[in-house]
């Protein structure tokens, strides 16, 4: 998550990273087109979660349960392969604002 | 001198488009510079680039921090990036966008827009999911500063993009003529 | 694992720098959940080396080594080397690295460390070019692409020299176990990588890795186009096993390398002439290849 | 005039007598001054910020508009030990690299000089890892200080083209023939668009004669012999290099020479080794190399405005170092401070160490200090550079309180753009 380092009093005393990049980089800001997913055609096969390069498509809720895919949009880059391989053509790429 | 700062992301030709802009501003008898910020350019990540047009020399070999004028080929980034950020007393900010400069008043800056998006589209440039406004937005920016001509633009638009040479061309006449201010 | 037919776990996180449908990011991703977490990294220059983000932040949750361009195999020997002294056998050493990395500029550490024996993975993310400075070509650039230094013009200067078969040169290095792998086929790949956790010696992996950028084309296709260089036989899933080869993965019906070229910009300047030239010399290599496994398949 | 406006000059021709001028990357410069120079073998292997030098050339030579061999090889190393073999097969060579390429060609560097090779290299100046990074700094050229090349440090991407066909001009005499090091800071040239002018091809050719040196001194089945075997400690190693060191010293001429000449045809030249700007009245001289000249010499133009008598003496050249020209300057300057955009660990800037050592034996030894700045590509604008006139008017005036500091760093929370001491 992302952290501050205010001078060099902060930094490790040789360079090596400090925290994942979880919560830091809003690579969602990236795309221009966005997958929506319709839960209607979806039979939850998880492929868009197999190929998601991020990954960031959530299959568990936080009690473990299997869910209909869940896709981040924080991370999101809009890549569309999700779209492009979902078997029941469920995930429809939308142009963003 | 006149400091420009492009903000784009990778792939939309902000940088091509600074330096068409130089170009441009070369032939039509100025000093020029123009450079991206040195970051590492990925596809859909925000870029910066900037270019300066003077009557002498340009000799500063620093990022620009105070621009006159502010270019925005992707709307979407003016929740991501502060654009105004440093920007001169009435300076102009020309935006990618099918809206109209009172839409943007918040900015507190002159402002012009163009809908160099369906530009680009309509002339086949780049892909639907991603097209390729930079020479539609340089016709806007010719038309809302005055700075160099619609002609000589055009010119630079045809030599300075690899192919669709005729097309990059054409959108800068038609962004030329759209810009509202 | 329930539906799933790749292990869960991830390994890799998201936020990092991979452009849109990079499929280097899918080689990490299904690499780390076949190793799992007892696993250290070493990364030369390229893609992978600027994708975990910068300081001070990683999407990686093992540790890595980040090295200069030409010493991945040097660099991973010298991990094993550390671990075997200190009692630490049990951590997956792995090379991960560019094809311009290992079979150009990091080909002298490589051979070096497969002969030396060293009980390591070495795995090549193969996107066919330098793309981390610009899309120069690389020895592993196949006949017929455009990159920047093959920049194709009036002159019909597309790439003429052979891609490097990588594979095959591990072969004739006696490694215990080598295998091709591509992203669009993630079990098979998963399933390679536990056979080699099971085999003492060198691992050596080449994993087709498409790049939207590089290869020009819409990023949702990395999958398609992944799939499709092993249903042409331009990049058939095999395996060496001690000498003996076993191809993994049987297209039901071979289809042409046109269907391949077509989605990519890198190609669409190719005539019918050397397409076709380009097809005979596939299929020659498939036939070869076949034959290689008749051949020692009870050796 | 408004924020958004500006007077036009008059429309000025692309065409001059002397070239075309147009707006063009640092990168390309390099690669139009290859093609004018007519280069003739080029190896060489991309690495950012320099990729662009090699893809120009592909296209160059793929197209046909550059009669050169470009062999793409695997590795810099590779680059360099092709082209010592290319140059001593009496070829005129030609390559660019950056950072961890040039210092893996750090044997063959040397394996050049000693073969007395007139290579022709443009370097990117970029900083080393770990931590990688990609932007300007002078280490990795510096590194290879005592490796026998000749170093140039270009301000402009025009001074880059020009400097490429000074050089082999230079280079290729017969009591030269050394290899030569050009370079352009990452970024602020490779990959800044500025206006350069592409001299003329007849006039290129009439300035630089072909590459043609004695066939005996070449890989030539007619003249067979073995190039750099065994010298016995009493036999002839020492004397080598001597010859080395005198052909050195003998190239400061030449290459003042070379940039008067090259100013007589083109009407541009750079100062040949150390190229003054206002230094004929100034108490106070910054000395500095690279694009930290350019930003030096608008702060120069500011303090002047306000009546200050300040002046820059940029280091044009390394090696050969400008020892006479900087004893000259110290002649008539009360105070020089020299800017580095490197350091050696364990003592203080380099160009700091040389310009201090020379001054040794200066009649007039004016006060010195060093500034560590832009390291790893940090930003150096006009207003650091004032400060640092500012602080060398202190000096000036007796108050020094270190011999180097280390500037803009961010050292902690309410100083984040402190002044170190080294020492």
């Amino acid at each position: 998550m992302k952290i501050e380092i205010k001078s060099m009093k902060d930094l490790p005393m040789l360079p090596k990273t400090l925290e994942t990049t979880i919560g830091v980089y809003n690579t969602g800001a990236w795309r221009s087109a966005k997958p929506i997913l319709h839960e209607d055609k979806c039979n939850k096969c998880y492929i868009c979660w197999k190929f998601c390069p991020e990954p960031c498509i959530r299959i568990k809720d936080d009690k473990g349960n299997e869910i209909t895919p869940k896709i981040d949009y924080f991370y999101c880059k809009g890549c569309g392969i999700c779209a492009n391989e979902c078997p029941k053509k469920a995930i429809e790429m939308v142009m963003e604002a | 001198m006149i400091e420009i700062r492009f903000h784009g992301r990778g792939g939309q030709g902000a940088v091509i488009a600074s330096n068409i802009l130089a170009d441009a501003a070369f032939r039509e008898g100025m000093e020029v510079q123009a450079f991206p910020y040195f970051g590492v350019e990925r596809r859909g990540a925000p870029v910066t680039a900037f270019t300066r047009i003077d009557t002498k020399p340009i000799r500063i070999r620093s990022e620009i921090k105070e621009p006159n004028i502010v270019v925005v080929l992707d709307e979407s980034l003016l929740s991501a990036v502060n654009v105004t950020n440093g920007l001169k007393p009435n300076g102009l900010v020309l935006i990618n966008t099918a809206k109209n400069p009172e839409d943007f008043k918040h900015l507190k800056a002159k402002i012009a827009t163009v809908d160099a998006k369906s530009i680009a589209v309509n002339n086949k440039l780049g892909s639907k999911t991603a097209p390729i406004v930079n020479t539609a937005i340089l016709g806007a920016f010719a038309k809302a500063t005055g700075l160099v001509k619609l002609e000589t633009v055009m010119e630079c638009a045809r030599d300075g993009t690899p192919v669709k040479k005729d097309e990059n061309a054409n959108a800068v006449k038609e962004a030329y003529e759209q810009t509202k201010m | 694992m329930g539906k799933l037919t790749i292990p869960e776990e991830e390994y890799m996180l998201e936020g990092h720098m991979g452009c849109l449908g990079c499929g280097g990011t899918l080689a990490m991703r299904y690499l780390l959940k076949g190793l799992g977490k007892d696993t250290i990294l070493s990364i030369p220059a390229c893609c992978w080396a600027i994708m975990m983000g910068s300081f001070p932040y990683t999407n990686l949750k093992v540790p890595m080594h980040n090295s200069a361009f030409e010493v991945t195999g040097a660099a991973i020997s010298g991990i094993e080397a550390a671990l075997k002294v200190k009692g630490k056998e049990h951590i997956n050493v792995v090379g991960f690295a560019g094809d311009g990395g290992t079979i150009d500029i990091g080909f002298q550490a490589l051979s070096g460390c497969v002969e030396r024996g060293h009980n390591v993975f070495y795995v090549c993310y193969d996107n066919e070019a330098y793309m981390n400075t610009g899309i120069q070509r690389s020895g592993s650039t196949p006949v017929g692409a455009w990159t920047t230094t093959t920049p194709v013009g009036k002159t019909g200067d597309w790439k003429k020299a052979p891609k490097k078969n990588a594979v095959e040169i591990m072969v004739a290095h006696k490694i215990p176990y080598t295998a091709t792998a591509s992203v669009a086929y993630p079990e098979d790949y998963i399933k390679k990588v536990l056979k080699g956790k099971e085999t003492k010696g060198p691992k050596y992996y080449q994993v087709l890795s498409p790049c939207p950028t590089g290869w020009k084309y819409p990023p949702e296709k990395t999958v398609e186009i992944g799939r499709l260089a092993v249903q042409t036989c331009i990049y058939p899933l095999y395996e060496v096993v001690n000498g003996r080869y076993n191809i993994t993965f049987k297209p039901a019906k071979k289809k042409p390398v046109k269907e391949y070229f077509e989605l990519q910009g890198r190609f669409r300047h190719l005539p019918e002439k050397v397409i076709e030239e380009i097809q005979q010399s596939v299929d020659k290599d498939w036939e070869i290849l076949q034959r290689k496994v008749e051949m020692t398949k009870d050796l | 005039m408004s924020t958004t406006s500006i007077e036009k000059t008059e429309k000025h021709t692309t065409t001059t007598k002397t070239g075309v001028k147009k707006v063009m990357h640092g990168n390309y410069a390099a690669s139009y001054g290859a093609k004018v120079a007519r280069a003739e073998v080029i190896a060489a292997y991309p690495i950012t910020p320099q990729s662009q030098v090699v893809e120009k050339i592909a296209e160059f030579t793929s197209s046909g508009e550059m009669k050169a061999q470009y062999i793409k090889v695997e590795s810099e190393q590779s680059a360099m030990a092709a082209l010592i073999t290319a140059s001593q097969t009496g070829a005129r060579t030609f390559t660019a690299t950056s950072a961890h390429g040039l210092t893996l060609m750090h044997e063959l560097l040397m394996w050049a000089s000693g073969a007395r090779l007139p290579i022709v290299m443009v370097n990117v100046n970029r900083a080393m890892a770990p931590p990688w990074s990609v932007w300007a700094e002078h280490t990795d050229s510096i590194a290879q200080r005592d490796t026998g090349w000749m170093q140039f440090y270009c301000e402009t991407s025009q001074e880059i083209l020009d400097t490429i066909i000074q050089c082999y001009k230079v280079c290729e005499q017969e009591d030269i023939m050394l290899p030569a090091l050009i370079n352009e800071d990452a970024f602020y040239l490779s990959h800044t668009v500025e206006p350069v002018e592409v001299p003329h091809q007849e006039l290129v050719d009439k300035y630089l004669p072909p590459f043609n040196p004695k066939p005996e001194l070449t890989l030539n089945p007619d003249h067979p012999a073995v190039f750099g075997s065994l010298s016995k400690p009493d036999e002839w190693y020492p004397e080598f290099r001597w010859m080395i060191h005198e052909a050195m010293e003998r190239a400061k001429k030449r290459i003042k020479d070379a940039d008067s000449e090259f100013g007589k045809i083109f009407g541009r030249s750079y100062g040949g080794l150390l190229d003054l700007y206002k230094c004929d009245d100034a108490e106070v001289v910054l000395m500095c190399a690279g694009t930290l000249a350019s930003t030096t010499r608008e702060a120069i133009d500011e303090l002047r405005n306000e009546g200050k008598k300040v002046g820059l003496a940029r280091i044009r050249t390394f090696r050969p170092f400008p020892v006479e020209d900087i004893r000259a300057l110290a002649e008539k300057v009360q105070a020089i401070g020299v800017m580095d955009r490197c350091f050696t660990f364990g003592y203080e800037g380099p160009f700091f160490t040389e310009v201090k050592g020379a001054l040794y034996h200066a009649n007039n030894k004016p006060k010195l200090k060093g500034y560590i700045t832009g390291m790893g590509g940090r930003d150096v604008d006009v207003q650091l550079v004032k400060k640092i006139f500012a602080d060398m008017y202190k000096v000036k005036d007796g108050k020094q309180d270190a011999e180097t500091v280390w500037v803009d760093l961010k050292a902690d929370v309410n100083n984040m753009n402190a002044w170190l001491k080294v020492r």
